[in-house]
């Protein structure tokens, strides 16, 4: 059986197979060989060689969680492509990092703006988030205004970037 | 004592309530907004009113509502928690208009220590050290700029109805000043409906001290020892301990007998907290006093013993502090760790969702106050806190391991948290020495993240095993080698026919 | 400090122990038997190896067994819990022979503390007070009801290596002496393997007080304040509190040199506990000395803020104790319950069965020391406790009250459990006024059964209502009228067409 | 629909009707309504009147379990009958009152025996239980043996009561 997961938009190549009592998991280049045992639903003991692995999955509407020593991880099953999918955050991402309201946009279509000035204030759970321009540049684009509802991952305003 | 009392609040706090009521024998009504009607304290309370729209104006923020209910159900008394309602005079004064005991002290004494400026200039009249600013009525954006330029950078734009960071900002040069007022006032406005600031000088090496007041309604007041909240994030407290690792019993009577002056020069009633800033010098300055029981009390009760939250009630309906200040004892070590739905890899913005799965840990004194379990769906309404995980014991030392004992085994599923982050905080060198200061964060953990090591391979074992275990395919797909654009292509070592090749 | 631990018990207490093991980054092996692999202690553990047989004898007594994986696994030390080998000097002497530490006292001290006749032998030696009995070595049962008769009724006949009421029978008359006497040695024999008992006066109005003891390898023993343990039924305890109703603090330092004297007398070392029995006239006779961890050592940790299990471990490591018995502080009040799958109805059977659904209540200072889930399976094999749940708080009022709403609130469905019994005894007046003895139990509560009222009207809402809700019928069947067998014939009030006639 | 709970032997007979947000349930010619809440499930909040009932329930194998008020019960859900029944434990009871291993059997076939003398030791839990002859008689049978297995409610010894 392959599996792919993608966590934080990279993508890892799992094979499993099962024989017997023994699962064996292959992972970049490497063979490991656990016994499971399923304490409760989701609660994991995996014993490999001489050390234990306790984890928690869960489920959720389309990914799984998996908690390993104190840390939680999100994950998606994705299907296999013909390569690796990365995709990285730009430098200049100027996509709304919260889901809010817009409480002010302090710039128009065509205004010339620098590195650094606030181009909207968005608010979410009682806290005030700026945008910033990531470079000089040319506002081209502005598709909110004052008390529009915005979601995260959304474009804020488009600029144009200035060659220095 | 109280026959009924009605829970102004919501999430752990409002569970707490409850619970201490419930054991004293007082019947609770809880009050919740559409998106809280299976949160725990609502499961807890004995009656339970809907206030319909989570908004929090509408709901949590509505005096002539949540007043309406009271009178309603029969209610005595009104206990507020922390946020919202606690801190606002109007709300008390209405209750007192309803012949409702406001638990808290009185309307004046929550104006009065409300209004930062006044509070400064009362404490300053009573010979409390206040630390230097511009307190005053002019709240023009040109005066304010200039008066910001007096005290010097970096300076910090205070809402002067604020608390939590909220309407705060500090300023390190001239350059930010204007938009820094101005974002601090419209945050202001949005959050407390007044946009009057203050300034104020930046101390070097800060710490942030606070000492826990009690105070009867018949002239008796003692203080419970102190807390040290210094480890911030964008002036939001996350980690606070007890007892200070800096405080010496010379300086702990010292500022004792100044919080209890404090409280004593306004005719302070009932539970509050008179916070200090305490330089690298150890001068402490006398910085906001907070009219009601802060997040962080359960690290006083447990090493002092005592149950605040039961007092609070005491006072309220009249009874007398039997607490002596002589017979209180500090012992051990207490700390307290604030999770919340943000993202630390994020710029810890908020996150919310539904929470897949919560699992608490549990133990010999670590203490879980909470508000939430699996299937809670965490909304952008409120305060994204989640729980206070507390621990106590015999030493810092130990109470430190104790914690990341703690927060390694709390499992919060579906939205993300701060629980990775707190834990790093607490392994840093500069933490375990005791070396912390309000600019802890962001001297140590300006650009951390989490993210950095990818999916470790435990995960991913567990997720294979998990998936395969689940699996209704019991079919095992070969790789197919003639395939160009596999990415199995480079995968080396193979099992077939059961063995490695 | 050792790299690792093999934990050689089960339930709470391995969880217990585990937990304090990796609060200090110490490694832990849990064993476990067949009926347990799915239990709290083994998900915890770092390395959890099976026993097998779930069989006493087979699986957590086996001594070769359990030695045999402490040297596999590498442990450099044993935590032997209580129960099982904990008081077991051929397991000591075991642990000792290959190198592996056990974590308790000398082998020698074990010995010597488990013959109950030695015991007290050595402490009449030492000049601490004991109760007027026989321990000889004439064992015959004609003897032994010779030197009842002399000791007069009525009086105790007790295992020598017995514990816990395993091998226990009180005798009130001469007629049933010689019964009691064979069915003690048979239970003794069968638990402990030895059929050894002595007999002794059994006191009036007798309390049982006991008091912790800490003593390190380097000479230094202190004592950690007294339990009261005196509500028992069939001499287990079920409650325990501390500090004691009857104590003064003159009482309180007598009694705490005495046990220190008791314990330095023997050479004893790490945790232990001497218990003493107090009549009506607070005269103290020394009965026994336990040379393990209590079961109820949560309420000396909840009052003196002190860890014992994880001095245990400090202590065998060879760490000196750096506590003095001058700066410790007995502070507030501590109540134990010890809750048990047994039907007070039913002569408190053990119950067994599956455990449908357990919810621990949980809030400040309520701390629950489990070994159960969800699903767990109690089966006949070991003891029949469940959990131990302890209120810390002010005072012993206050703590009673937080003990009632916490067991209030403990949900446990699939056996039946004795927390109503346990909620009718901490309500009960005598109690609330601390006037308890080891007959508390039988003094008032006899023929006491919880049945008595039938199912509750709120239960039978309850039901209904689930069982509407959850309902695939959605015809709703009507009274048939013609049926003169009807069981509904009397019925009253009916809803025709929604209204009520 | 009409249901009918056993519990203890005893049978309680209810009907129960749902309109609207309101439940109707008669029990012993009273009528009750109710609002109701499942906040988890088999968490059930229950507004009756100006009053709450806080109740959890959880289905066994063949029984309910429902905790109110602190206290638990178990109940079955029973067919309707003609009668109620009512089955009441006799006071001469030998059967066993758990399950364990036969320690030892006092008497055999033909022994008379009277009232409160042992018959039978039973071991469970490490614990011994005697059981006792109700009333003075003659054993007539003696089914189990040293280190029998006994299951509760078996009988341990059938006695024929000797009438005074």
């Amino acid at each position: 059986m392959f599996i792919n997961y993608e966590h934080n938009n990279h993508v890892y190549n799992v094979s499993i197979e099962r024989r017997d009592k023994h699962y064996f998991i292959t992972y970049d280049n490497t063979e490991y060989k656990v016994e499971v045992e399923e304490i409760k639903p989701g609660q994991l003991k995996i014993n490999i060689g001489d050390r234990i692995i306790k984890s928690v999955i869960t489920e959720g509407e389309k990914e799984k969680y998996v908690f390993v020593d104190g840390n939680v991880f999100k994950v998606k099953s994705v299907e296999l492509t013909g390569q690796i999918k990365t995709k990285k955050k730009e430098d200049g991402d100027l996509t709304s990092p919260i889901s809010g309201k817009v409480v002010s946009v302090k710039v128009k279509k065509g205004d010339s703006v620098k590195k650094g000035d606030v181009l909207m204030v968005i608010e979410a759970m009682k806290m005030e988030y700026l945008i910033r321009a990531p470079f000089n540049g040319k506002v081209e684009k502005v598709d909110f205004k004052e008390k529009d509802q915005i979601e995260i991952g959304q474009n804020t305003v488009e600029i144009k970037k200035r060659e220095a | 004592m109280f026959k009924k009392v009605l829970v102004a609040n919501r999430g752990e706090i409002a569970v707490r309530i409850i619970k201490a009521c419930q054991e004293m024998e007082i019947q609770t009504v809880a009050i919740y907004s559409d998106v809280d009607k299976e949160a725990l304290h609502v499961q807890l309370a004995d009656e339970t009113i809907s206030l319909g729209d989570p908004t929090p104006i509408e709901s949590y923020l509505n005096i002539p509502k949540i007043i309406k209910i009271a009178k309603d159900t029969g209610a005595d008394a009104i206990h507020p928690g922390y946020g919202f309602l606690a801190e606002n005079p109007d709300f008390a004064n209405s209750c007192n208009d309803v012949g409702i005991k406001f638990i808290g002290p009185t309307p004046k004494v929550i104006s009065l220590m409300g209004d930062k400026i006044a509070a400064k200039t009362t404490m300053e009249k009573a010979k409390v050290p206040v630390i230097p600013g511009y307190h005053g009525d002019k709240q023009d954006n040109d005066s304010l700029v200039e008066e910001g330029k007096k005290i010097g950078f970096p300076l910090l734009v205070k809402a002067a109805a604020g608390g939590g960071g909220k309407g705060m900002r500090i300023v390190h040069s001239e350059k930010n000043l204007k938009e820094s007022i101005e974002s601090a006032k419209r945050e202001s406005k949005s959050a407390f409906g007044d946009d009057t600031v203050f300034l104020e000088k930046y101390l070097d090496k800060p710490r942030h001290i606070e000492f826990q007041i009690l105070a009867d309604e018949h002239g008796n007041v003692i203080h419970l020892f102190e807390r040290e909240c210094s480890v911030q994030r964008r002036h939001q407290k996350i980690i606070e301990e007890t007892p200070s690792p800096v405080m010496t019993p010379q300086l702990r009577a010292k500022m004792g007998r100044a919080a209890v002056a404090a409280a004593k020069a306004v005719g302070y009633t009932n539970a509050g907290t008179v916070e200090f800033m305490v330089d690298g010098n150890l001068n402490y300055y006398f910085m906001e006093m907070n009219t009601r029981l802060q997040v962080e009390h359960p690290i006083t009760e447990m090493t002092t013993g005592i149950d605040l939250a039961k007092w609070q009630l005491r006072i309220a309906s009249g009874e007398e502090l039997t607490l002596k200040q002589s017979s209180l004892i500090q012992r051990g070590h207490a700390i307290e760790c604030r999770i919340y739905a943000e993202d630390p890899e994020n710029g810890f913005l908020p996150s919310i969702g539904t929470l897949e799965k919560v699992q608490a840990p549990t133990g010999p004194n670590i203490r879980d106050d909470s508000g939430i379990y699996t299937g809670m769906k965490v909304t952008p309404y409120y305060d994204p806190m989640l729980a206070k995980i507390v621990t106590y014991a015999e030493n810092r030392e130990e109470c430190i391991n104790k914690m990341i004992w703690a927060l390694s085994h709390y499992v919060v599923m579906g939205v993300t948290t701060n629980i990775p982050f707190l834990k790093t905080a607490l392994e840093h060198q500069e933490f375990k020495k005791g070396n912390i200061t309000t600019h802890f964060i962001d001297d140590h953990f300006k650009d951390w993240t989490i993210a950095k090591d990818g999916l470790p391979i435990d995960a991913i074992i567990a997720l294979a095993v998990y998936d395969s275990m689940h699996s209704k395919k019991h079919e095992i797909v070969r790789y197919k080698e003639a395939d160009p654009h596999s990415p199995w292509k480079h995968v080396g070592r193979w099992r077939v026919g059961g063995k490695g090749v």
